[in-house]
């Protein structure tokens, strides 16, 4: 995993972009070191930070690096879901941007030559886009023509958001109101493939209902599975305690430094707070 | 500008508030060179000790409030054992490169539990100081130990002698005289007081997540009620530091709320010694630094 | 939703925080007409009258705080007859023409004092109730009469016959335990409890007025130190509400902080019968007419 | 005095035009009531008010109408000294703002035919532009062709400040640092004034010193002043007893109820918190 350079970092908005219901914000970020797959930042607004509704945001607040291009832009897919992803929404090439990161623990390649199912809910696709240009990278150095691409599955409440969709190469998207494509719940995409070749290890992303989905029903088959989880959190670099979900066997998790991306096994269950805006 | 502080030499008056820094979290964030070479605090201080180990509250445990962050955290520690075994030798490999000393932070619901913590501590050379957290809640009334100047002076006197460190007491806000309360630890043989930690306060669910449909609304954090910090407690803090000093001739750590060089010179101004960061290293984890430099 | 309290039938819960609405001035600046038509509180407090005539602190008397406000007004009002003789008319004339209840808030320094106030309000029927400051300052301790529960019960029960109006105790919120005091008001046989009031605070002069250059840096309120209202205080208030909630059996008038009929849901889920609105009203004249649209 | 209808109205900015070191906000106002010379508003930025220095502004600011067009504009003249000043700089056409106001006492006209001398430090300079106006526009009613035009003597920290004097016809400047108009205080030109011809009815509003001046200067003569007074201010209409001065003779006065024009007689000095950012 990339470490973060102590301190957060003055960067500059470099643009961004609507995509459905979901703005995409490239940051301008030529000396931060690459991160890693699943890490995330923490990010806010240089002007304005305060004052929203109940006179928030106060805090910074978290999002995966969802694309980077090399030489130095990062991308992170943002949901207007309060007042921190409001502010975050409204910058325009040119203003200015906290960035603490990358931070956290990302995924980790699929053992045992098994292929990768990614699968993504709502704004939760933001850390499986890079995930994929990773591994579709690795495999083309690899030159392994035999490893499968990843399969790429996401879900969606409806049209505008499901134009996210268009962050992944190949996806097949499911839908609740049935908009676009499968018309219902991407667990059931899920279940499909897993019955069609269990060989497989699952990289998930999305509101907690669906990673519990997914949790257990990886967790029936026996199948890995990494759990990408959010969580409210004040520092994202293990200084509060603040992020906590509950390890198997008793005790918590920090989400910040302990994850992101945890191993489905360390968890009973996901905690209704552990996931992405649904 | 050293500043002497209970027979301590500090590099700048700009300590970290207890539980708002994990350093070994922060290494592995940021990597041990970058945080040594940057260390932000002339002095460290721990999170909460106890003498159990505690898993803390379940979540959620954090609330953004205006201007500020309510948290219920619970105090997780893995007890001092575990921590005089594991995270000390750690911790202080740490500090002692970059010649930072360290203040360990503890906290007991009685004379007995605090006087043990104390005796264990003063056995460690790698501890410079001691913070004593009164804040616990007692058993009996709830309230906090710390609340009452008399029962605070009884309980201070009692542990005094359990060590020859500099003992730092850590004041509740929570109650009517917080000079009184700071006046007793010094009569009963405190070398410094700290000053503000949270204030009681609570939220409930927000609409639509698990909040206000019908039936009433239930808290929103784990721990039923929680400690608000940051910039909103910062008049509080500064109200209740300038009364002190008014009160005690020991030294006085001052915090809540510290966001700038210039906040944190109103504290000194108000008569603190040394001013600790707490909430603002959550939104800058060099803020500690940013504010020494600015006091130059 | 016509709300019961204390034998008053008000249109809503939403009523103003005393001292922080001017019937007189509101009249003078925005026309009779106008604010009869869309007066804002269901029920109308006035500013704290003392047995004498106060000027109050000298100026600077607010500073804004992270998310609130600090003041130190100091109570000026023209003392209990000039208040029967000159104010209350004018005011009740308004309230009369729109049908809303006049609640009078009094201060005073011993309970002889407290019961003339009581005594004299009894006698005006243009007075629906009664909103006792127990705030005050102890002139011995400089602690606020009402921060000791025994204290605050000896007090409230010495005046409570002087008058049959619902008597309804302003607690203070700089104390240990506000539940152990609205627990003793409720014995001394107050009809219902106030909370919250301003957190004790304090400003130091912001560099370049008269601030910080090489010497100490003096307080910037007139009167030394103030009381923080308004956003910031907001959890804190939740926390005390929700704890008064739990110790006592009769109504709770909550406030603090509250901007919008989400934070006024909040306090009636902790427990409270009426909110009050405060600073709000400062940035929004209207804001308690909105306020209570939004609790529909 | 203009009443304010009950309850601050959310405008639009109609622009923002730079005047040296100041900013003219112009605010669309078709339904306002027109304010009385020396009336003020209370304005606040309807998004992004709070999160600045400080963790503010809170609560919303008082500013004199400078100017209105009839027809609805209203100008207001700002400078920047702290956050609320600050965002309310920031702010472009279009965009959105609580406006509370007219509110307060403004100035009345001069008695027993005294000619009018209107005086003004800095930013003071905002309310006599209005009166200035009504003053002329009285002149040209009346056709009094004998009334002499009201004589504007204004005074400035320095060149980009004096840029200011453009919002007044037939300025007559000072500056402290003598790079426009007479080298050094208004106060001067005042006095010289005065010499000339004692039987005026002087009109001031400035930073408090100036103010202080002009107090001592005219109770001096036995010559009517009348002083705009700034404050600190949390509402503007008499709720908070927070904008006090000091009255001659005792008590305090509410600049924003008594006020903000004020009788000098009715001060034994002006506070040094009562006047305009020098
Ligand atoms: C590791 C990680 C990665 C993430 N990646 C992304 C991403 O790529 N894209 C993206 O859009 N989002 C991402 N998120 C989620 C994002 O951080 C949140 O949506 C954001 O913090 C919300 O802030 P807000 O102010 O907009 O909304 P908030 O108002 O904070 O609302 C968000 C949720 O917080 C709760 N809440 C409401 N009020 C409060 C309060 N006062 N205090 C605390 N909680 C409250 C509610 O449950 C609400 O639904 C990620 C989160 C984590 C932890
Ligand atoms: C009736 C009236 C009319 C006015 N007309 C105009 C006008 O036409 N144009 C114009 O530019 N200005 C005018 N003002 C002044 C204007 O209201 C102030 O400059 C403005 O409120 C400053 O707000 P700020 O946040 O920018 O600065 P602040 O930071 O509020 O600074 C302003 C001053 O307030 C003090 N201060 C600093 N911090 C605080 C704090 N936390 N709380 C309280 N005080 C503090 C200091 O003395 C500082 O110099 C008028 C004021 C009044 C009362
Ligand atoms: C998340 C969090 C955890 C805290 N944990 C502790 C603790 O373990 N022991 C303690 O004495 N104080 C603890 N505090 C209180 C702080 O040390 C400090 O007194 C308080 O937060 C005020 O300072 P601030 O406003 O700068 O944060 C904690 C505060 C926060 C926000
Ligand atoms: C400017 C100001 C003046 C106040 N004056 C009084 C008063 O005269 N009597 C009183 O009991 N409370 C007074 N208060 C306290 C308020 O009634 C209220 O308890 C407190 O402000 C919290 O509510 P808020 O946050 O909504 O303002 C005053 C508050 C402010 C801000
Ligand atoms: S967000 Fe602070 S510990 Fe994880
Ligand atoms: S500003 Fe509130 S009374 Fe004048």
């Amino acid at each position: 995993m990339a470490l973060a350079p102590f301190g957060r970092r003055l960067l500059t908005v470099a643009g961004i972009d609507e995509l459905g219901a979901y703005r995409l914000l490239r940051v301008s970020d030529p000396d931060g070191p690459p991160p890693a797959p699943g890490q995330f930042a923490m990010l806010a607004a240089a002007a304005g930070w305060g004052g929203g509704q109940d006179e928030r945001p106060h805090l910074p607040r978290a999002f995966s690096y969802a694309r980077v291009v090399p030489g130095g832009e990062a991308s992170f897919l943002l949901e207007d879901v309060g007042p921190g992803t409001r502010r975050l929404c409204e910058l325009r090439g040119g203003e200015r941007i906290w960035s603490l990161g990358p931070l956290g623990v990302g995924f980790s390649a699929p053992a045992d030559g098994r292929r990768a199912i990614l699968l993504g809910g709502g704004v939760g696709i933001a850390p499986l886009a890079i995930w994929q240009d990773v591994l579709l990278a690795g495999a083309s150095a690899r030159r392994t023509s035999g490893a499968e691409p990843p399969v790429i599955l996401l879900g969606f409440r409806d049209r505008a958001r499901a134009a996210g969709a268009a962050l992944l190469a190949d996806a097949r998207v499911a839908t609740d109101d049935g908009s676009v494509g499968h018309h219902g719940l991407v667990t059931e995409l899920l279940t499909a493939e897993l019955v069609r070749d269990p060989h497989a290890s699952v990289y998930a992303c999305g509101p907690a209902p669906m990673l519990e989905a997914v949790r257990a029903l990886c967790a029936e088959r026996a199948i890995p599975a990494q759990l990408a989880l959010e969580s409210g959190m004040a520092c994202g670099f293990g200084a509060c305690f603040g992020c906590v979900v509950p390890r198997r066997g008793g005790g918590y998790l920090r989400v910040c430094v302990d994850g992101p991306v945890i191993d489905a096994a360390e968890l009973q269950c996901v905690d209704e707070h552990a996931g992405a805006p649904a | 500008m050293s500043v002497p502080f209970c027979g301590l030499e500090l590099a700048h008056p700009i300590i970290n508030a207890s539980g708002t820094f994990d350093l070994l979290a922060a290494r592995s964030a940021f990597g041990e060179e970058a945080l040594r070479a940057g260390f932000p605090f002339a002095a460290f201080v721990s999170k909460t000790i106890t003498l159990q180990a505690r898993a803390g509250n379940p979540p959620p445990r954090l609330f953004e409030a205006p201007a500020g962050l309510i948290n219920s955290i619970g105090l997780p520690n893995k007890g001092l054992e575990g921590y005089l075994a594991e995270d000390l030798p750690a911790i202080s490999s740490v500090l002692g490169a970059c010649a930072v000393p360290l203040i360990t932070n503890v906290m007991g619901s009685d004379a007995a539990e605090i006087a043990t913590l104390l005796e264990r501590c003063e056995e460690r050379t790698e501890i410079a100081a001691i913070e004593l957290n009164v804040s616990c809640p007692n058993v009996k009334t709830g309230l906090d130990i710390g609340s009452d100047p008399a029962a605070l002076e009884s309980v201070v006197r009692g542990v005094r002698r359990a060590t020859r460190k500099p003992l730092i007491v850590k004041l509740t806000p929570n109650t009517a005289d917080v000079a009184a309360c700071a006046h007793a630890a010094e009569a009963a043989g405190a070398d410094a007081v700290s000053l503000i930690n949270t204030l009681r306060a609570m939220a409930l669910a927000p609409p639509g997540r698990g909040g206000q449909g019908r039936t009433a609304a239930r808290p929103w954090l784990g721990g039923g009620t929680g400690g608000l910090s940051g910039a909103a407690i910062r008049p509080v803090a500064l109200a209740q530091v300038a009364a002190v000093a008014a009160s005690v001739a020991i030294p006085i750590v001052g915090m809540g709320g510290v966001q700038s060089a210039a906040h944190a010179r109103d504290l000194l101004n108000a008569g603190a010694t040394l001013v600790a960061v707490g909430t603002e290293s959550f939104r800058d984890p060099t803020a500690g630094a940013r504010i020494a430099r600015g006091l130059c």
